[in-house]
C-alpha cells in the first residue's frame, strides 16, 4: 500500500527517533535528512521494513554547499512494491565528507558512489571499490566541486582552446 | 530434447529462415530509397532547397536588418557570437563595427534567432560547412561600420530592405509564442 | 592436358630438344596463368560487385554506381586501391607467418580449380580422385587462416583463426559424408564421371534421384557456407565480435587476397554442388558435329549454375541471417549435420540395395516438391510486397512530400 | 581510468606438471565495432568464455552536469540534447519538467500534446536504432539499415517540425518551441500507416528467426528482484517482468489522457528476463508508440503551445526530482535551484548508467559473443552512461 510522505517520516521517525530531520518539501520530493553515521541503518530498515519496502534507489547523487560548509548527499528511494517515494538527505562535512555506505543494501549505488566519490569527493565508508569512475585516476581534485579550477593541461595536453573571437 | 524437440527445432529453423529469405527476396525488386547527396535532385534542384523552413542550418545574418540589440548575443550559450556596437551621435544611431560568429563553436540551437526583433539572425538550410582551418569558420558579417537598422513605426517602405524584412519576420513568427495561439 | 602438349610435342609445336617434362611444366603454367588471371580473379572480383549491388537492394540502397556502367568496375577500382595501399606489417608479429597465410589461402581456393569440369573437355585434370582432390585442397585454406590467426599476435585474430579451425575442420565430415552417397549411387570420384551419370532434365539430377539424395545436398550445402566462412557461419571474421578476426592485422594486398579467396570459394562451393547434385554442365542438345558450340554451351550452363547456387544463394543467405554462436556452431555440426548425414549415408545404401535402377518416379515426384516449393515460396514473397504496399508502383509515393525522394 | 584496479591476478594452475594454463586478458574497446559509443570492457576470458567482463567508463565524460551550473536555465536546454543523443527529445523534456515544476509554471494544453508526439517518435527512432544494431551485432545487418531507412523518414517529420533531426533542441521550458507545422499532422499520420505494417516485416525478417532467438534466449537472465535491486530502468526493467512505467504509473504531461499499453517480458521463447525479453519489449512498445501518436494527434487542442516565461528564468531556490519515461526508461533529474539565473545543481540518472554497473554481475561465465548481445540488450548509449 502506497504511504504518502507523512506517513513514510512518521514510521521512520518512530524506529530512529530525533536524528530524522523534519520533513522539507511534498509530494515525491518529500525529503528528511539524516546524520552520515546513520544513513546505513536508516537505508536498512526503509529498505527491510514490510511498510516502507524501499527496494529500488532510483537516484543518489551529491551537492556541494560551500556556503553551510557541507556537501549533501541525497538519496532517492522508491519503492517498486508499495509505489511511493522518499527523499533523504545527509549533509557530510565539506573539508572531510565521509559517509557510509549503502551499496550493500542496494547493488546500483555501488556506481552511484562512485561518481559522487570521482566529482565531489565524498568518501564512503565500506564501500568495496571506491575508485574514480568517470574522470582519469590522476586527475586532480573533484570537478562538481563549486570552487573547483579546471587545470590549464593535462599531461601537456591543453584543456581549452582561444577564441578565435577575441578582437 | 527428445526427438519431437529435435525436429521441431529443425522444423522452426527452416520456416523461420525461408521467411526472413522471403523478406529479403521481395526487397530485391523494390525501389532502392538512396538519395543521391552530392548531385542535383530532379529538375536541378539542390538539396538544401528541399530542406524545411525551420531547419536549423549555418547562421546568417542580414545586416540590412539588424537593430543592434545584442539579444543574440546574450541569449547564446557557448558566446560563439560577439558584436561590437557603439551609439554614435554624427552617423545617427548604432554603429556596428563587428558581427561575429564563431561557426565551429556554434551547436545550431537556435537561441540566437528566436529573440532576434527582425529576423536578422537566422539559419539557413546550407549545411556544407566544411573548411580547411578553424578561422576560416570564423563569419565575419561586418565589413565596413554599418549604421544598424531602426524599425520604422510606418512600416518599411524601402523596396531592397522590404524582401529581406519580410523574411526575417516570418522566421520569428515559426517560433510559437505564448501570446498568439496559432492555427493549424 | 596432357593430351595437348603430347600432341603439341608431336606436331613439332615445341622446340625439338626440350625434354618433355619442360613443356609440360610450362604448359601448366602458362595454363594456370591463364585460369588464374583470366578466369579466377575476375570471378572473385565481379563477386565483390555482385554482392554489393544485391546487398545494397536488399538493404533498400543503391551500392556502388560511380566506377564504370553500374558500379561494374567498382572491383578493378578495390583491387587497385588494395595494391596501392601500404602492406603493413606488426612489428611484434610472426613476419614470415604473416606474410605467407594470405599465399596459403590462395593455394588452397585456387588449387581447388584444377578439378572443375567447366565442360566436357574442359577441365584441367580429370582426376580419378577428383572430388576427393577437391575438398582435400580446399582444407589448405584452414591452414592459411590459423596461421594468420596465430602470427597476427592480436588476440583477436587468434580466436578468429581457433573458431576457423575447429569450425572447418568439423564441418568437413558433414561435408565429407554427404559428398559419399553421390560417390556410391556413381561408383566413381571422378568430376566428369559423376556427372556424366546425370541427365540435363532436373529430374535427373543427383538431388532428386533419391530423398537422401535431396537430404545429402542440403547438409553439403550448409556445410559448404561453414567451411566458406560464409554467414551464418562467418564466425572467424564476426566483424561484430572479433573486429575483424584473422584479417584483423592484414592492411592492403594481403588483407585483398583473403577477400578474393572468399569470395572466389563461393564460386568453388557452386562448382562442386553443380557437380555432384545438379547435373553439371549437362545440355540437352548433342550437337555432336559442332564442339566448339557444344563446349560453350556446357560452360555457359555450368558456369550459370554455379553462379546461382555459389554465389547468388550465398549472397543472399548472407544478408538475411545472423551469426551462430560459436557453440551453437558446433552443436549444430555434430548434433544435426552428423548424425543426419550419416542417416544419409545408410539410407542411400539401403536405398540401392532395394532398388538397384532406382525408380523414375521418385524423380519426378521430387522434383515436383522442389517446384511447389518454390511456388509457395514465391507466393510468400509476393505476400510481403503486398502487405508492406511497396510495390514499384506504390513506392513512388513518399509519405513526407518534400521533394527529398524524387521518384 | 587507466589501467590500475584491472591488474588481473593470473593463476597458473599445474596440475601436476602437466599443461600450464592461464586466463586470457582482452581489451574490447574503446575503439571496438559493437561497444555503441566510447566504451571499454575489459574482458577476462578462458578461450572464448569468459569469465568476467568489467566496464570501464569515462571515455564520453563531457561534464554536463558541471556545464548545467555555468550557463543559463533556457541555455541548458540545447545540452539536454548531448546527454543521449539517440533520444534527445526526452532530455529536453525532462529538463523543462524540472524548470516548470521549480518555477511553478503551468504548460498549455497544446504544448503538452507537442512533447507527447515528438516525445514518442524519438522513442520509436532510438528503438529502431536499439533493434537494428542489435541485429547487426548478432551478425544481421540488413534489419539495421531498415530500421535506419525508417528513422530517416522520423528525422525527416522531426526536422519540418523543429529544424534538427538528431539535437532537436524543441522543447522549451514551459512548452515547445515550433507549433506542428501545417500539413505535418497528415504526414505523421501517413508515416505511421507505412510504419506499422514494416514491424511486422521486421518481425518476419530477424525477430523470431531461429539464429537470432537462439542468441539470445536464455542468455543473460536477470531476475525481476536483480533488475530491481541494480535499478535497470525502462525496457530492461520491463524485460524481466515488472510491469513498470512511469508514463503509466506515474503520468506526466499528457499520458493520463490516452490509452495504451505496457509490454513486459514473459520469457515466452526462454527464461523470463532473458535479452530476448529485453528485445521484443522494444518491438511491442514502437506500436504502442503508434498508438499514443494517432490519439494524441486525434486529440490536440488548439491554442498556445508555450506558457509565458521570462527570459531571464529565476525559478525559486529548492530541490526537485523528475522522472520521464525515455527511450532508455525512467530518467531520473535531480535539479537544485538557488533561486539565481542559473541552476545551482543537476544531476541526470540515466538507464544506461545503471545497466552497465550490471554488466560485470551478467557476464560470468557467458560466451565471449554473447558479451555483445548483452550490450545490445540493455540498449547502451555511451552518452547517457558518461554525460
Amino acid at each position: 500500500m502506497a504511504l504518502d510522505a507523512a506517513a513514510i517520516h512518521t514510521a521512520l521517525r518512530a524506529r530512529f527517533g530525533e536524528i530524522i530531520g523534519d520533513v522539507a518539501g511534498t509530494g515525491t520530493n518529500a525529503s528528511a535528512s539524516v546524520p552520515p553515521d546513520r544513513i546505513h541503518e536508516v537505508c536498512a530498515f526503509a529498505k527491510t521494513d514490510p511498510a516502507l519496502g524501499f527496494d529500488c534507489l532510483s537516484n543518489l547523487s551529491g551537492v556541494d554547499y560551500p556556503k553551510k560548509s557541507a556537501i549533501q548527499v541525497v538519496y532517492h528511494l522508491f519503492s517498486y512494491k508499495h509505489r511511493h517515494h522518499f527523499v533523504l538527505k545527509v549533509d557530510a562535512v565539506r573539508d572531510d565528507p565521509v559517509v557510509q555506505t549503502v551499496s550493500d543494501l542496494w547493488s546500483t549505488a555501488d556506481w552511484n558512489e562512485r561518481e559522487v566519490f570521482d566529482l565531489l569527493g565524498v568518501r564512503f565508508s565500506g564501500h568495496a571499490d571506491l575508485r574514480r569512475i568517470l574522470m582519469p585516476e590522476d586527475w586532480p581534485g573533484h570537478p562538481l566541486r563549486k570552487d573547483f579550477v579546471e587545470p590549464e593541461e593535462y599531461h601537456g595536453i591543453p584543456t581549452s582552446r582561444e577564441s578565435l573571437l577575441k578582437a | 530434447m527428445g526427438l519431437g524437440g529435435y525436429l521441431r527445432n529443425l522444423k522452426e529453423a527452416v520456416a523461420t529462415i525461408a521467411d526472413g529469405l522471403a523478406v529479403t527476396a521481395s526487397h530485391l525488386v523494390r525501389k532502392p530509397y538512396t538519395v543521391e547527396y552530392p548531385d542535383r535532385l530532379e529538375g536541378d534542384v539542390r538539396i538544401q532547397d528541399t530542406l524545411p523552413f525551420r531547419y536549423r542550418g549555418i547562421l546568417e545574418v542580414d545586416l540590412e536588418i539588424c537593430t543592434g540589440c545584442l539579444a543574440c548575443e546574450r541569449a547564446c550559450p557557448i558566446d560563439c557570437i560577439v558584436i561590437d556596437a557603439a551609439k554614435d551621435k554624427a552617423a545617427g544611431g548604432l554603429v556596428m563595427t563587428r558581427f561575429d560568429i564563431d561557426m565551429g563553436k556554434c551547436m545550431y540551437c537556435g537561441l540566437c534567432s528566436e529573440p532576434c526583433p527582425t529576423g536578422a539572425i537566422h539559419h539557413t538550410p546550407e549545411f556544407e560547412g566544411a573548411d580547411y582551418s578553424l578561422e576560416s569558420l570564423v563569419r565575419r558579417f561586418v565589413k565596413a561600420p554599418a549604421i544598424a537598422y531602426k524599425p520604422k513605426k510606418a512600416g518599411e517602405t524601402d523596396p531592397e530592405i522590404l524582401p529581406v524584412l519580410e523574411r526575417g519576420m516570418r522566421y520569428v513568427g515559426e517560433f510559437a509564442s505564448p501570446d498568439a495561439p496559432e492555427k493549424e | 592436358m596432357q593430351e595437348f602438349v603430347d600432341g603439341l610435342i608431336a606436331s613439332g609445336g615445341v622446340p625439338a630438344g626440350v625434354p618433355a617434362w619442360v613443356a609440360y611444366l610450362g604448359a601448366m603454367l602458362v595454363f594456370g596463368g591463364v585460369v588464374v588471371f583470366g578466369f579466377v580473379l575476375p570471378i572473385a572480383g565481379v563477386t565483390t560487385w555482385v554482392e554489393r549491388r544485391i546487398m545494397a537492394r536488399i538493404h533498400s540502397r543503391i551500392g556502388p554506381n560511380r566506377t564504370g556502367p553500374a558500379g561494374f568496375l567498382q572491383w578493378l577500382a578495390d583491387g587497385i586501391k588494395n595494391m596501392l595501399k601500404e602492406d603493413i606489417i606488426p612489428t611484434a608479429s610472426d613476419a614470415p607467418l604473416f606474410k605467407m597465410a594470405p599465399y596459403v589461402v590462395m593455394v588452397g581456393f585456387v588449387g581447388a580449380f584444377v578439378a572443375i569440369p567447366f565442360a566436357g573437355p574442359l577441365i584441367i585434370s580429370d582426376m580419378n580422385v577428383g572430388i576427393v582432390y577437391v575438398t582435400s585442397v580446399t582444407a589448405l585454406v584452414v591452414v592459411g587462416i590459423l596461421m594468420a590467426g596465430w602470427a597476427s599476435n592480436n588476440k583477436w585474430s587468434l580466436l578468429g583463426g581457433i573458431r576457423s579451425a575447429a569450425q572447418i575442420v568439423s564441418y568437413e565430415i558433414p561435408a565429407g559424408l554427404s559428398i559419399f552417397p553421390i560417390v556410391m549411387l556413381t561408383g566413381s570420384l571422378s568430376m566428369q564421371t559423376i556427372i556424366g551419370h546425370q541427365g540435363w532434365a532436373p529430374w535427373d539430377w543427383h538431388v532428386f534421384d533419391n530423398p537422401f539424395a535431396t537430404v545429402a545436398f542440403l547438409v553439403f550445402y550448409v556445410s559448404a557456407l561453414a567451411e566458406g566462412n560464409r554467414t551464418p557461419f562467418d564466425l572467424p571474421e564476426a566483424d561484430s565480435e572479433l573486429v575483424a578476426g584473422f584479417a584483423t592485422e592484414y592492411s592492403g594486398m594481403r588483407n585483398l587476397l583473403f577477400f578474393m579467396a572468399e569470395w572466389g570459394n563461393l564460386y568453388v562451393i557452386g562448382a562442386i554442388v553443380t557437380t555432384l547434385f545438379l547435373g553439371g554442365w549437362q545440355i540437352p542438345w548433342a550437337l555432336a558435329d559442332a564442339p566448339v558450340l557444344r563446349t560453350v554451351l556446357q560452360f555457359t550452363t555450368f558456369f550459370l549454375k554455379a553462379y546461382f547456387v555459389g554465389v547468388l544463394v550465398a549472397i543472399w543467405i548472407r544478408w538475411t541471417l545472423p551469426r551462430v554462436r560459436v557453440d551453437q556452431m558446433m552443436t549444430m555440426c555434430w548434433k544435426y549435420l552428423v548424425p543426419i548425414a550419416f542417416v544419409n549415408l545408410i539410407g542411400t545404401a539401403v536405398w540401392m540395395v532395394v532398388f538397384p535402377h532406382g525408380v523414375p518416379l521418385v524423380h519426378y515426384v521430387l522434383a515436383g516438391a522442389a517446384g511447389i516449393l518454390t511456388l509457395g515460396f514465391l507466393r510468400r514473397v509476393r505476400y510481403h510486397i503486398k502487405r508492406a504496399k511497396l510495390t514499384r508502383k506504390h513506392l513512388s509515393f513518399n509519405p513526407l512530400s518534400t521533394a527529398r525522394v524524387p521518384l | 581510468m587507466g589501467l590500475s584496479g584491472f591488474e588481473v591476478s593470473i593463476e597458473r594452475p599445474t596440475n601436476g606438471g602437466g599443461l600450464a594454463t592461464e586466463d586470457m586478458t582482452l581489451s574490447m574497446g574503446p575503439q571496438h565495432p559493437s561497444t555503441h559509443g566510447v566504451l571499454r570492457f575489459v574482458v577476462r576470458a578462458d578461450g572464448e568464455v569468459m569469465k568476467e567482463a568489467i566496464p570501464d567508463i569515462g571515455y564520453l565524460h563531457r561534464s554536463i552536469e558541471k556545464i548545467a551550473e555555468k550557463v543559463g536555465w533556457h541555455g541548458f536546454i540545447p545540452y539536454t540534447d548531448r546527454v543521449d543523443y539517440v533520444a534527445a527529445m526526452f532530455c529536453n523534456h525532462a529538463w523543462g519538467m524540472a524548470a516548470e515544476k521549480l518555477g511553478g509554471i503551468e504548460v498549455p494544453k497544446r504544448g503538452e500534446y507537442c512533447r507527447v508526439i515528438a516525445d514518442e517518435f524519438c522513442r520509436i527512432m532510438s528503438h529502431l536504432i536499439s533493434v537494428g544494431s542489435m541485429a547487426m551485432d548478432i551478425g544481421a545487418f540488413t534489419p539495421f539499415n531498415h530500421a535506419i531507412r525508417e528513422r530517416e523518414y522520423i528525422n525527416d517529420l522531426m526536422e519540418e517540425l523543429c529544424g534538427a533531426r538528431l539535437t532537436f533542441h524543441y522543447m522549451r521550458i514551459g512548452g515547445v518551441g515550433w507549433d506542428l507545422p501545417p500539413g505535418w499532422s497528415e504526414k505523421a499520420v501517413a508515416f505511421l500507416d507505412r510504419f506499422e505494417p514494416l514491424i511486422d516485416e521486421f518481425d518476419d525478417l530477424i525477430s523470431f528467426n531461429k539464429i537470432f532467438t537462439e542468441r539470445l534466449v536464455n542468455v543473460a537472465v536477470i531476475t525481476p528482484e536483480e533488475a530491481i535491486d541494480y535499478n535497470l530502468v525502462g525496457p530492461n526493467l520491463r524485460g524481466s517482468g515488472v510491469k513498470y512505467d512511469v508514463r503509466k504509473d506515474e503520468p506526466y504531461s499528457i499520458y493520463r489522457d490516452v490509452e495504451f499499453d505496457v509490454p513486459v517480458g514473459r520469457g515466452e521463447l526462454g527464461t523470463l528476463g532473458d535479452c530476448f525479453d529485453r528485445y521484443i519489449v522494444r518491438m511491442r512498445e514502437m506500436r504502442e508508440s503508434c498508438r499514443i501518436i494517432r490519439q494524441c494527434l486525434k486529440q490536440i487542442p488548439d491554442g498556445p503551445v508555450i506558457a509565458k516565461v521570462p527570459r531571464n528564468f529565476k525559478p525559486p531556490a529548492g530541490d526537485t526530482y523528475v522522472r520521464v519515461e525515455s527511450a532508455r526508461g525512467d530518467q531520473g533529474w535531480y535539479v537544485v535551484s538557488d533561486g539565481t539565473a542559473f541552476p545551482y545543481r543537476c544531476r541526470i540518472r540515466t538507464g544506461s548508467f545503471t545497466a552497465i554497473s550490471m554488466i560485470q554481475k551478467v557476464s560470468r561465465n557467458l560466451m565471449l559473443a554473447d558479451l555483445i548481445a548483452v550490450i545490445a540488450s540493455f540498449d547502451l548509449v555511451a552518452p547517457e552512461i558518461d554525460r
